[in-house]
């Protein structure tokens, strides 16, 4: 039989798992509207952070402002309205996009911080580390989540840790953060056990690579997807988990945040102010919808087993 | 069967144990002294002295047999977790919260059940159509939307607007009337999230090979459905019911607090308001206890579903 | 060939499967027929449509994203695809029934497999209770199992591999089908298995007449069992003859590849070196132009004509058919522009 | 669908269960009997009268204990008169030594902690008992500061009750020097300085006596069983939503006062005059802490009386101070009245920046727009605070907007220089601490900020939750805070002690304020009777205060309470609690409210 080589069109291309996912999520319009969406938040965020270091005046820093009376309906002038003291809801809402994010920001940072090295350490090297790490995180996950979550918030509050004050959305994150590593913590344990019996692995190991360089050069790329798709999805809990925890007197007191904004609505609603409910409601609603909306479609484009977790 | 059971209780106790040091470190050590909140807004220094004596505040934490950590065990350990910021036993507190905790989160929980897997069977069979792709978005849009704003949305409207609803707890409705609304709402809110997960279980067992066997067979999607794919989803339905069967007893923090229900989860708002340790720390122990429990019992209940396990 | 002689026949079968990605055509252009009482099989690589046609016989594509685009099947002078979903299911499981591939997971885990043989038995006759269990238990000694009574009330997880697929036949032919469609019965047993289930499946078929639509990627299998062979190579039947006839003198190049990578023995000591085909099966979203078989044919691959314009499946003689340029004897392209004034441009 | 049918039944006969498991039957079916429904706005702590630390709590516990005196329910200037007690006190010459007669008859309700469940006559020595168990070290009691310092030996049986294990070592029956009772109907006090204030605060419900055998049974548990001799009886007491009360069927013939001050009469406060009361049979005081909930129960009639929260203060007031015609079409019934309060920012005396800063302090309290302030939080009710002396009270200096300290920015802003120029540079951040964290509070903590930026310093808010702030405030780790004080009795020096070093943190001295000449001057008014001249040096006091500034006082609480007109006798009253037992209800208006309502929308 002739051999012959292929030309490059015939052959079925060697995409890797994540050029072949990026590249069917490319072509979902609905995700991309979302990460559109999802990235106009995120600038958003990142502009009030960068006009506040310059000290440049636009609109949503100066939420302070009075730009009207009290409880003035949304208007030509200001389309959300205004609050008690005759701020912009719209500046507010605006302004509370920074504190939302920041704390959905940190707070999946610690629990990847957290989490991904622990559930590696645990795979990798099982035995007696793993038990322990097992163990601390069963003993957190029996504990109601919600629960968990206040009881840090609660004794976190208002203490001073290693010289930093926890005020506001610090402790609120750290809260988060410290709580929410172990659903990351226990998924990445057990795909890595999962890839320490691949071909691959045992290769690596077979020409005498040492332990740190099969987790960071072998392990740790293949379940990096697990951690951008368990993100994305736990980023919404996190911008939800802020606003239960403002209503309860735990959260952000100082700016506007959307959890601020809604429970100060609570009081409102009764003289017919709507106005900042619904501005904080939408601002969440609609990154909610994006990231679930687009989490659900990278799992599904990047890796369509995990639907079962789901 | 029992040495099983006996044997998987045995695997708990590390849990247990980790719980109580859990709850140690955060309400004794981070969380601090208490004493001055218990003394008043009159109170002389040696007042606080005595409480922090009667509370046992002034001992060490750990290294002594005294210590408030073997205490705090023992307290834990029998179930006695003493009195209140008001000088109330938190049992007593615990015991009176279960029932309207209870009498609010049961009808939402079978409500949420029965509506989100029979929504979710249909949903399941009609895969892929438009029906389908609406089923979704609209779980998507309501899991997207604040529970709080739910809450607050559907207490305006429905009780103070059309006036369809008690708005409050009161001593003179009976409990079904006062939860009446509360049930509605949590039912409405927890919708999204669970037809969405039961969705996903029906379609993870639709695509089996013994699905397509029993179409094969000639059997209706009816029968398919409800004798063969439901039997199969049991098992994982069975874990997220049998392991929300512990939050039932916490209640509802949100809706307790907005409907005046005087359950489990207003208790555990205020003891957060009023930073109360005592209460917190027992929720957090027993709530715990119970979560373990119930994931015996889960283990158990797959044994009673799925032929494959066994207990030997 | 009287109508009446005939099982089963596909005529220009097309299925679609349309998906996110683009419209997947997993099976195009199909026919074949399969006679009373014959075992016809159905021969290509994982991925080639063959059990996409199977499944379009019971109507159980997954619908959707699949769809049944074009073609007919007539069973028992019958159009299936025209007949109502609650006649189809009188004739699924009762007229036509089918096996599966997995042993493993084909049978539901949670119930016995005396209840889910029971349940085929009631579903198609009227039979009490008691009897439909007594007749499972038959069927479970007929398929060679022994200790029937027992085995009827165990779960499919308390058996090995062979057992199960056992109790899917059984389960299968319970209702005396007319026909079995066999899907890769043996693919997922031990090779000594392998020969046991096969020779079940003629027994059964001798006592009860049936026929078999034995699908299957295992030459050596059809070699001995069938009567009649279709070869499918991506989405398309490439070659259809008898299995005699096929083994003796293959004419389409894939067919002939295929045979070449089949270990002969007792053909002396001499030990050839087994042949393979170089490439792997197209993607069915990606099919290349002209003959879908050409990037991998050691004839036609530079041949302008096979990467242009696709053969279609024609007799060639001999009851036999086949879709190759060069194995229709169209050798230059004014033969083919010739073939295509005739028969229109593809 | 079988299953799907099984299910929803199981459901079904769940709910049902669990319903008929804990529904209450529902009271009220008694048409006869009068029902009062009041509102308790916040949770009580316990209902142990020697404990009770906070005006809601006193507010049930009056309805079960009775004190010796009260306060005349009708006659304005509030007047203080025997409640258990025979008459009034006869006091020595030099005012050390008080005589107090107590009724013959008084009995405790019936409880099973009493020999055959039966009350027992009310004794002198229960009150010896009672005050001795508020001295008791060990019983952590909040109210020691009534009698600290005040009575011969009872600080002694305090230095006693440290030496002992526990509460239950400590012997009751040491003697107390002071305290003495010659025979069951006769109790004789004798003070180691004069006391002026002793009639009010033997009217202030932690001195109610209490039985011994009830503490002793009962234990720790006494918190949940008051067992007094007054006119109610607990039945339910549900911590988490409602408190119900029964008429106690025991208690004494007493009468409705017969006489009030002017306009009481025309008030309807005076129908049932020389009526026995309790009138009613039933009490329910329900648990609704927030304002919206309260406020919508109320409009339907499920409360008999109920403040007007603010964001609804429009619907119910109208410009000129009255009820709009809403509320007037549902016959409701608006009392308003000033609250014996006072509210400030506090300035923590020992910080090193506002401390030694006086024209700092002045001018943060120069720079308050506190008109605004009472604008934009309470409706324009409350009356804006330029002292610390609350003008219900008697001391109440009438020209004290010229004297105290009120909006100005050009002076605060004048000021600020000079405290500039004090501190030696440019003001670091202020921290202002607020005892809450819900909206009112941060926006009141917003409005602050705001009003401290236009003076031109900064400073941040720290909202933290009641107990955290109170630890802080009492171990003097606060800046700038916000607090208030309401008065246990009609006497200014209840204000006074606040800025008495002696009662620094964690006393009730939170500003920790130091003057001694201030000392001096209270230690001498302190124990004088009530006189003009009193009032005066009251009045010299409060200037020497706003003078050093230790706070800025911001307002005093004017509340605006409203009723239903089934609610008859309603009558405000700042100091006395349980005043439920001359409340009448009539049964049929509230049933008629109903129809009214619907017609009304």
């Amino acid at each position: 039989m002739i051999k012959r080589r292929l030309t490059n069109s015939e052959q079925p291309k060697g995409r890797s798992l994540w050029q072949d996912g990026l590249k069917r999520l490319g072509r979902r319009k609905l995700a991309m509207v979302c990460f559109a969406v999802i990235v106009l938040y995120f600038l958003l965020a990142g502009f009030i952070y960068f006009a506040e270091l310059i000290d440049w005046q636009v609109g949503p820093i100066r939420w302070q402002e009075e730009v009207g009376g009290a409880y003035e309906g949304p208007s030509s002038q200001n389309k959300f309205g205004t609050d008690i003291f005759g701020q912009s809801v719209l500046r507010k809402t605006l302004y509370g996009a920074k504190i939302s994010i920041t704390v959905a920001l940190c707070a999946s940072f610690i629990s990847i911080v957290i989490g991904v090295p622990l559930g590696t350490i645990a795979g990798y090297y099982r035995g007696v580390v793993d038990e322990i790490i097992v163990w601390v995180y069963s003993t957190l996950s029996s504990i109601p989540y919600i629960l968990l979550i206040l009881a840090f918030a609660v004794v976190l509050r208002d203490k001073t840790l290693f010289g930093f004050k926890l005020t506001g959305i610090t402790s609120v994150y750290l809260a988060i953060g410290l709580t929410s590593w172990v659903g990351l913590c226990r998924l990445i344990r057990g795909e890595v056990i999962k890839h320490k019996e691949r071909e691959y692995v045992l290769a690596a190991k077979s020409y005498g690579c040492s332990g740190a360089r099969i987790i960071f050069r072998h392990l740790l790329p293949n379940v990096f997807h697990l951690i951008i798709i368990d993100f994305s999805l736990r980023f919404v809990a996190f911008i939800h988990a802020e606003v239960i925890l403002s209503f309860l007197g735990l959260g952000e007191a100082t700016r506007p945040s959307w959890g601020v904004m809604i429970n100060d609505a609570r009081i409102e609603l009764s003289r017919g102010v709507w106005w900042q409910m619904v501005a904080a409601t939408a601002a969440i609603f609609f990154i909610s919808l994006a990231l679930n909306i687009f989490g659900d479609a990278l799992r599904d484009a990047i890796d369509p087993r995990l639907r079962k977790a789901a | 069967m029992t040495t099983y059971i006996i044997r998987r209780l045995l695997y708990t106790i590390p849990i247990v144990l980790g719980v109580l040091l859990l709850t140690f470190v955060l309400f004794t050590v981070v969380g601090g002294d208490v004493s001055i909140e218990i003394a008043g807004k009159n109170a002389t220094p040696e007042t606080i002295e005595e409480i922090r004596e009667e509370y046992g505040l002034n001992k060490p934490l750990f290294l002594s047999w005294d210590s408030q950590f073997i205490n705090h065990f023992k307290s834990a350990l029998t179930f006695d977790f003493g009195r209140a910021r008001d000088r109330e036993l938190v049992v007593d507190k615990i015991k009176r919260g279960v029932w309207p905790s209870l009498a609010l989160t049961v009808p939402m929980f079978f409500g949420v059940l029965i509506i989100s897997v029979s929504l979710a069977l249909v949903v399941a069979f009609v895969r892929g159509s438009a029906w389908d792709v609406f089923a979704v978005v609209v779980c998507v849009a309501g899991m997207s939307i604040p529970y709080l704003s739910f809450i607050l949305l559907g207490q305006y409207f429905f009780a103070y607007k059309l006036g369809l609803f008690p708005i409050f707890f009161s001593p003179d409705l009976s409990m079904a009337e006062y939860v009446a609304l509360p049930v509605l709402i949590g039912i409405v809110t927890g919708l999204g999230a669970n037809v969405r997960f039961y969705r996903t279980v029906m379609l993870d067992e639709i695509r089996s090979d013994y699905v397509r066997t029993a179409f094969a067979k000639g059997l209706d999607a009816r029968r398919v459905l409800f004798k063969h794919v439901l039997k199969n989803a049991m098992i994982p339905i069975i874990t997220r019911v049998v392991l929300a069967i512990p939050f039932l007893f916490l209640g509802s923090l949100l809706l307790e607090r907005f409907f005046g229900i005087p359950g489990l989860g207003y208790l555990m708002i205020e003891a957060i308001g009023s930073r109360d340790y005592f209460v917190i720390n027992a929720m957090t122990y027993i709530s715990a206890i119970l979560f373990v429990i119930f994931n015996v019992i889960t283990d158990i209940c797959y044994g009673l579903v799925d032929p494959r396990i066994s207990f030997d | 060939m009287s109508e009446n002689s005939l099982a089963l026949s596909i005529q220009g079968l097309g299925v679609s499967f349309f998906t996110e990605d683009g419209i997947a055509r997993a099976v195009q252009d199909v026919s074949f027929s399969v006679k009373k009482g014959e075992t016809f099989a159905l021969v290509g690589e994982s991925g080639c449509g063959k059990s996409v046609t199977a499944l379009s016989i019971m109507r159980l594509i997954p619908q959707p994203p699949g769809k049944i685009v074009s073609g007919d099947i007539v069973f028992d002078n019958r159009s299936l695809l025209e007949l109502s979903e609650k006649r189809m299911r009188g004739i699924r499981g009762n007229k036509i029934a089918m096996i599966f591939q997995e042993p493993m997971t084909s049978l539901n885990p949670v119930y016995t497999v005396g209840n889910q043989i029971v349940e085929a038995i009631r579903l198609h006759q009227k039979k009490s209770e008691n009897q439909a269990w007594a007749d499972a238990v038959d069927m479970l000694r007929k398929v060679g199992i022994s200790e029937p009574e027992q085995r009827v009330n165990e779960y499919p997880h308390q058996m090995s591999g062979g057992m199960r697929q056992r109790v899917m036949i059984a389960m299968a032919v319970s209702c005396q089908p007319q026909l079995l469609i066999a899907d890769e019965p043996t693919t997922a047993l031990d090779v000594t298995i392998q020969a046991q289930i096969l020779d079940l499946l003629d027994d059964l078929q001798k006592q009860n007449g049936m026929s078999i639509l034995l699908i299957t990627h295992d030459l050596a299998i059809v070699a001995e069992r069938a009567d009649n062979v279709a070869v499918m190579y991506a989405s398309r039947i490439v070659e259809i003859a008898e299995s005699k006839q096929l083994f003796q003198e293959p004419l389409h190049p894939y067919t002939k590849g295929l045979l070449k990578s089949l270990p002969r023995l007792g053909l002396g000591r001499e030990v050839k070196r087994l042949q393979t085909i170089s490439g792997t099966v197209p993607d069915p979203l990606h099919f290349p132009a002209g003959c879908k078989f050409h990037p991998r044919c050691s004839v036609g691959c530079s041949d302008k004509r096979c990467q242009g314009i696709e053969p279609e499946l024609r007799e060639v003689g001999n009851g036999r058919h086949v879709a190759c340029w060069y194995a229709q004897g169209y050798e230059t392209e004014e033969e083919i522009k010739e073939y295509e004034s005739k028969y229109g441009k593809k | 669908m079988n299953g799907r049918g099984g299910a929803f039944k199981f459901f079904l006969f769940l709910l049902l269960a669990i319903m008929a498991g804990c529904d209450s039957s529902s009271p009220g079916d008694d048409s006869n009997e009068m029902i009062l429904y009041a509102n308790l706005p916040t949770k009580i702590r316990g209902l142990d009268t020697g404990d009770i630390g906070d005006v809601y709590s006193a507010m049930i516990a009056g309805q079960f204990f009775e004190c010796l005196y009260q306060y005349d329910y009708l006659k304005r200037p509030y007047e203080v008169i025997p409640h258990v007690a025979e008459g009034m006190p006869q006091i020595s010459k030099d005012g050390l030594t008080y005589i107090i007669k107590i009724k013959k008859g008084v009995y405790f309700a019936d409880d099973k902690c009493f020999l055959g469940g039966k009350g027992r006559e009310l004794k002198s020595s229960d009150f010896v008992f009672a005050w001795k168990r508020i001295a008791n070290i060990k019983y952590f009691s909040k109210n020691w500061w009534v009698f600290d310092g005040k009575i011969v030996g009872l600080d002694e049986f305090r230095e006693y009750s440290k030496n002992c294990k526990s509460a239950a070592d400590v012997d009751y029956s040491r003697e107390v020097e002071g305290l003495q009772t010659p025979d069951d109907y006769t109790l004789v006090i004798r003070l180691k300085k004069a006391w002026p204030q002793i009639v009010y605060l033997l009217a202030h419900q932690p001195t109610a006596p209490i039985a011994k055998e009830a503490v002793v049974y009962y234990g720790k548990d006494i918190v949940n069983h008051p067992v007094g001799t007054g006119p109610f009886k607990l039945k339910v007491w549900h911590r988490g939503s409602y408190i119900e009360m029964v008429r106690n069927p025991n208690y004494r013939e007493e009468f409705y006062p017969s006489k009030g001050e002017p306009g009481d009469a025309e008030g309807g406060y005076l129908d049932d005059v020389g009526k026995r009361i309790p009138m009613v049979d039933r009490l329910f005081f329900v648990l609704i802490e927030e304002d919206q909930p309260r406020w919508l129960q109320f409009l339907r009639g499920k409360i008999d009386a109920a403040s007007i929260p603010k964001d609804n203060y429009g619907q119910a007031i109208d410009v000129s101070r009255d009820l709009t015609p809403e509320m007037k079409k549902l016959n409701i019934h608006l009392k308003t009245f000033k609250n014996p309060d006072t509210f400030w920012i506090g300035f923590n005396m020992e910080d090193d920046v506002l401390g030694k800063n006086k024209a700092l302090r002045k001018a943060i309290s120069y720079a308050i727009d506190r008109e605004k302030y009472i604008k934009v939080f309470w409706n324009n009710r409350d009356d804006i605070a330029y002292g610390f002396i609350p003008p219900v009270m008697k001391a109440y200096n009438p020209e004290i907007s010229k004297l105290g300290i009120g909006y100005d920015l050009e002076k605060a802003r004048h000021l600020l220089k000079e405290a500039e120029t004090i501190h030696g540079g440019k003001l670091p951040t202020l921290t202002f601490s607020m005892g809450g964290a819900d909206t009112l509070a941060r926006q009141i903590g917003q409005f602050y900020q705001r009003s401290f930026k236009d003076l031109g310093l900064d400073i941040e808010v720290a909202y933290m939750d009641w107990p955290t702030f109170q630890d802080k405030v009492k171990t003097k780790s606060v800046q700038m805070f916000s607090l208030g004080w309401v008065a246990d009795y009609p006497d200014t020096e209840s204000f006074l002690q606040l800025f008495y070093s002696k009662n620094v943190s964690p006393g009730t001295n939170n500003f920790n304020y130091s003057n001694p000449e201030f000392d001096e001057l209270y230690e001498r008014v302190a124990v004088m009777p009530d006189s003009p001249q009193r009032t005066e040096l009251y009045r010299k006091a409060e200037l020497m205060v706003i003078e050093d500034c230790p706070a800025a006082f911001i307002n005093h609480r004017v509340a605006y309470i409203l009723h239903h007109d089934w609610c008859m006798n309603y009558k405000p009253h700042i100091f006395q609690y349980g005043l439920a037992k001359y409340r009448r209800i009539d049964m049929k208006k509230r049933a008629a409210y109903k129809e009214l309502l619907k017609k009304v929308k």
